[in-house]
């Protein structure tokens, strides 16, 4: 793998054999089993994923990654979607492990990064407040000066995904200067973890409460002139990973929808030859075909900018894929339960499994209203200097 | 009430009294933490509290509202029936789960189509509380009745029935069971079906209770094994069971759809409005500031109005015309994708924060008020009492006029 | 007829009065031939209307009408849609003579409206600025203060309906102390009108220039106290006809688009035997079904409600009907376009003209959007002060 | 060129020379009045100035720029033609009607099943710049070929045509037709129909135009009696007609559907957001400022980003696999449902002001700047070239492999 990423034929090759790991090591049956399991992930799986380099595919060899894209993992991120698989990858390889290498504390990537990547630790991202939204405005922790040029962290962060998992928090605070980012242990006093379940029962969210949590200035990761640029960007690669997510979900799940109106028969007929079905299942691959190419647009948008602060071609691939891809998925996936009927409203049927997943992407990471007026802000500068800027 | 709803509906002052002591009495008998109490309850839990909660409607005369005095009803009319479920509904009234089937199914049938004998054996019972179930689903019987697979075999003096029924809800606490089977292999399509009170203590009656996609065992499985039915639980004719199942979709089906239109009234928009008051924007800024919000809200609230209204003049051609016919149709289409996409709009709308997982609460239909459960919850209305897709088959066959879908080669008729 | 209105029964011969009239001498022929004729409608039939009563039937008898209820002749607007009549019955007898009705100044509605009922004279209104819009806040014509407590009135009025015809026009016009009503004489020094054609061309409106109009006091029909709640009630009154009007257009619509899918034949099928077609069809159903019972209460709240100013309950219920109705009219004439194929994108076939009568309905008298954000203000209070007021 | 874009698409760097020259051709060449001249234009007028456009481009050899030098092109390669029709449709360039049916219809198909006779014979002309039409279409079979009805009865050296076609654009002007009739009663379905050249000026040959519903004539009946056609005019096999008119459907058309992004890019989404600074909404308030209106246009212009990124990911695949297939089917919903979404929220954001009557602007399609009528017209494209019903039946059943519908008894197969 080169500096400039895998070839098309390499990335086609990660995916085919993600999606045979996944089957093999983490089928259906599994990630049923770890609904209720209090971690809510196979440590022996995330093993196995490390050990195929999954967590540093897009890590800069300095950190002991593999120096490649973000649109080379990017196919990983989908399979994991198709596979509904709980595992914190996505919080600490992907979004974690960019917001130390993107920020200009370099000290912190270099320490903590390649543990991330060889598998020692886990970290996550802390930044919601009490919304769950991802706007600079409503960071949820809050920082004052400390002593030494450090920050004292007061507050709470929400929808921290697999804080109870992760060693390393990566946390985002608001103070009158500006937006700050930190890197702290999550077992540091003063720091508080508390579970919170969501519909979705494949990941583990947690509000983690912050109280007089003292940094010193070595693990300020930015500062309030770089803070915000780098929650941008956190919230980019985040926003970017769900959509990925959701575009699996939606690509999987049409293909089982297709299997099952193949099968089944009322009135004489398949029902997938009825229109009614057909015409649904139509939209559906008008949805999936549009969202990949959505997709695979932010993620090359990802690598092609300069990431912080986020640009007007980053910003507008990116949020038009979070919000176009995770609305498909929601649309897909009702669509699937209502055109499998009955037998799509049960538990033991692997529909909610997909819907509840993709009701989570759509949440996190900037719902779908924010982002598309994140593009309009784009092409159409703020409310009240609206010159248009028009593209190309 | 409005004054514009009076101009259409059942008018406001003639039933004002009624109105008003509805509205004294829920004021005065439901309990106002029945919510938090019911959340998170177990199945057990939840058939007491319905238990309880029947026989408070029973006292007040709210239970079987519309039955003949003889059979222990007080004999409402429609309009009345319409003011009682609307203000059961404002009051934020329990549903009433366990005895659906027995009172708004197996009643209209039995008083449609069953003998003096039979009435007089099963009304007295539903009108003390009986839990019944229905047997009409089957795996390969969903929106096509003519895949109906369960047998039952004439032996002398009874009949031997041997399938499987799906989607049979409150089946681990019902008495009997209504049960639709085939008697007569050869008929074509919806002949050849009959209609029988089955006793589910019967040997060879097994029920297996199945979890629904949020969590709830709200339905169950039920096996029959030479099950044996006597000849006297026939109902209406040998093999004419299907014009007697039709005799459940009549106008008490119509008036529990205003309960329906009433409770998305109080429970999902005025809920979503109190609710969203306190919800921000991504900015910070409150929900209920933003104009694309605003202008949704808008839309949805008006869209609600409409449902009420139309229902209301469902109802009036019921009591001048009789029969709700394929009208029933169209609102059941437009009242569960209103609901559908209330919900979703909600729990869009409240971001994130609306994913949290909190226990279910029991007794109360879709309006947990968790506006993302409710969304998931809300297929069961464009799915169940006819798939939605049948439903605009009906309405095109029905009202307009269009042709059918031709029959495939060697199909069943 | 009673001063409580008509009977059910009475409304219903009422209407298939009308469909009779209009088929018999307003036919499509008929309505085919105005399209370019510059007058735009048919003196002939429009005496016939007076003649039948229709342009009284909701004035009080003391101004020469049939004191019935503005329900009463609703059904009547619906007839007039359904047959897309070419007639200034609307503009004149229904929206002027209402607003003359209302006014403070009963002096005028004694003198011009029995006028209006008997056809010896038209009138019109005239308000919207240059976007057509029809909220106070961008009313067209401006007043200044003239001699004799009488008012000067400078501006362009736009859409304004049939105005070519009219003899006389009820202009609202903005100043600093608020929104005034006056009557003015069509052919008075000053006035121009400009007409301006839409691509419904069954109506007429124009463009109505004043300069330096002087309006001696008599003719104020409201002052700036009331002009607002004036306007406010000429706005809903003019806003129920067009959801009458589209209600009339979605209802023919289906019936036509039924009729037409029976006998037009593919595949050995009649195609609306194939559930694309049949569930469009459905849906269009629904929505006539839905709009009927929505234009029924918006009428309704018309007699019911204290006319000016605007109560809540009337504006949840004419906002809620002008959106959802005109919305309902336009997808059904483009679903109808749609199920005839290549023959209803010709000028020969009446689609067009059901369209584009349904698009016009829909950008006035209130743009959906606009009476969407009514009800939100109606029910949560004006944006910044959102305590939620439930109904009932 | 954006940078997202070119990660996928034809890469930036290795075109940018012709992608400057069609630029400065451009600005050089149209002029930037033609839509001014052009509104109202009467046919003859609309017929001058597309000669006169056809002239310019075949000058630069933007005409047929992928056709075989020995037969006048220039053989530019998928992706220049990729940046050929973008820089065309950047630069507002007017649209080529006249040509259509002969560049991109009757030429593919010649090229594929012509003898070399037959090239020699039609290639030039159309190469030259004669105007050709497509006879398919007939009353009684839109969506459905079966139900052709038109007969072409071979008689020594000749076959006698007898029929009616419709929708034939540009067929006053045409010298050629290019025809599908059928050949033999028996055959089923989409045999026995055979392709034919007819020369227009045949005695027998009819044509009224047909006006459309914004008032143009745009398209044409076109009738057949006792027509003569040389049998050496016959395409391909005798019945085997419906495979030749699907050699129509082959890369060129994906390659024009590329113009068509651009010209919804540029002259939608962007006209749009230009013509939409000036308007206000209701209360006076700038329509750009407001956030409903802000969501729908950020949410649109994302889908209008993705229509180019799906139509050149689907010209990538073209170059690496060739045929285009059922995806073409997904492009072409997507395409005109976005189009028309697309002009109805600009029709409804313009609010009464965008109903006033102008004036078409001929030579430009859809994209009249006109988003009321622009709307109207876009039914041309949810129709046209296959309706959208029929394009979900193919998607669903070749790209999923779901079931086709049960035939009616006694049906023509």
């Amino acid at each position: 793998m080169s500096a400039a990423g895998m070839s098309s034929i390499e990335r086609a090759e990660l995916c085919q054999t993600a999606r045979r790991v996944l089957v093999d090591r983490a089928p259906m049956g599994r990630v049923r089993a770890l609904l209720d399991d209090p971690l809510g992930h196979d440590p022996v799986l995330y093993a196995d994923l490390v050990r195929l380099g999954w967590t540093g595919i897009h890590v800069p060899d300095a950190s002991g990654g593999s120096d490649g894209l973000f649109a080379d993992v990017a196919g990983v991120l989908t399979e994991l979607g198709r596979a509904v698989t709980a595992t914190p990858l996505v919080s600490s390889a992907i979004i974690a492990a960019n917001a130390l290498v993107l920020a200009p504390n370099t000290v912190a990537a270099a320490t903590v990064v390649p543990r991330i990547v060889d598998g020692t630790l886990m970290a996550t991202v802390a930044f919601a407040g009490p919304g769950g939204h991802c706007s600079a405005a409503t960071v949820g922790p809050r920082w004052t000066a400390g002593a030494d040029g450090g920050v004292v962290i007061d507050g709470e962060a929400t929808f921290v995904l697999d804080a109870a998992a992760a060693d390393v928090l990566v946390v985002f605070a608001a103070g009158e200067d500006g937006i700050i980012a930190a890197v702290v242990d999550r077992t540091d006093g003063g720091i508080t973890v508390v579970p919170t379940a969501t519909l979705d029962q494949t990941r583990r969210p947690a509000t983690v409460r912050f109280d007089r949590v003292a940094v010193r200035s070595e693990g300020l990761l930015a500062g309030p002139v770089d803070g915000t640029g780098l929650l941008e960007a956190t919230v980019d690669i985040g926003a970017t990973a769900m959509a990925l997510d959701s575009f699996g979900i939606a690509e999987v799940v049409v293909e089982r929808t297709a299997d099952y109106v193949k099968q089944r028969f009322q009135f004489g007929r398949s029902i997938g030859s009825f229109q009614a079905i057909k015409h649904r299942l139509a939209d559906a691959v008008m949805l999936v075909e549009t969202s990949r190419v959505a997709v695979d647009n932010a993620a090359a948008a990802i690598d092609l900018e300069s990431p912080t602060p986020s640009s007007r071609e980053r910003t507008i691939a990116v949020a038009t894929a979070k919000a176009y891809v995770c609305d498909a998925a929601v649309t897909i996936c009702g669509d699937s339960l209502q055109s499998h009927g009955g037998i799509g409203f049960t538990w033991e049927h692997d529909t909610h499994l997909y819907l509840k997943r993709a009701m989570l992407n759509q949440a996190m990471f900037g719902v779908s209203s924010w982002q598309r007026r994140r593009v309009a802000d784009a092409v159409l500068g703020p409310i009240g200097q609206t010159g248009v800027n028009r593209a190309g | 009430m409005d004054a514009t709803i009076a101009a259409i509906g059942p008018d406001g002052g003639e039933f004002d009294e009624l109105r008003n002591s509805v509205r004294r009495w829920c004021a005065a008998t439901i309990p106002p933490d029945w919510r938090e109490q019911q959340r998170g309850a177990d199945h057990h839990g939840y058939i007491e509290f319905q238990r309880w909660w029947r026989d408070r409607l029973a006292e007040a005369g709210y239970f079987i509202p519309h039955w003949p005095r003889e059979w222990g009803g007080v004999e409402m009319s429609l309009p009345e029936q319409v003011v009682l479920y609307e203000e059961l509904s404002r009051g934020d009234a329990p549903r009433l789960g366990i005895t659906q089937v027995s009172v708004f199914n197996a009643a209209p049938a039995i008083i449609h189509a069953g003998s003096p004998a039979q009435k007089q054996r099963y009304l007295p019972a539903i009108a003390s509380g009986e839990i019944w179930c229905q047997g009409f689903s089957e795996p390969n019987a969903g929106s096509d009745l003519a895949g109906l697979q369960t047998r039952a075999v004439r032996d002398g003096d009874h009949y031997v029935v041997n399938g499987q029924k799906i989607w049979t809800s409150m089946a681990r606490e019902a008495e009997q069971c209504i049960l639709l089977a085939r008697t007569d292999l050869d008929a074509p399509k919806n002949k050849g079906i009959s209609f029988f009170v089955m006793d589910m203590r019967s040997p060879g009656v097994e029920v297996r209770p199945i979890k629904n996609l949020v969590g709830d065992s709200e339905f169950c499985e039920t096996f029959m094994t030479d099950v044996v039915i006597p000849a006297e639980n026939l109902i209406g004719p040998e093999h004419g069971g299907w014009a007697v199942s039709q005799a459940t979709l009549g106008s008490e089906r119509a008036v529990a759809l205003i309960g329906l239109a009433e409770l998305l009234r109080r429970n999902g928009r005025d809920f979503l409005l109190t609710a969203a008051a306190a919800w921000t924007m991504p900015d910070g800024s409150p929900v209920l500031d933003d104009s694309a919000v605003r202008e949704a809200i808008g839309g949805l609230y008006g869209e609600v109005e409409i449902l009420r209204l139309v229902l209301t003049r469902m109802v009036t051609n019921l009591l001048h015309h009789g029969g709700a016919g394929p009208e029933a149709s169209v609102v059941k289409i437009y009242y569960s994708e209103l609901l559908q996409r209330l919900m979703r709009f909600a729990s869009e709308l409240h971001g994130p924060a609306g994913q949290l997982l909190r226990p279910g609460v029991s007794s109360s239909g879709w309006e947990t008020h968790d506006f993302a459960r409710d969304f998931i919850h809300s297929y069961s209305w464009t799915i169940g009492g006819g798939t939605n897709e049948i439903m605009r088959n009906i309405v095109g066959e029905q009202v307009l006029g269009l042709a059918r879908e031709p029959r495939p080669e060697g199909a069943r008729r």
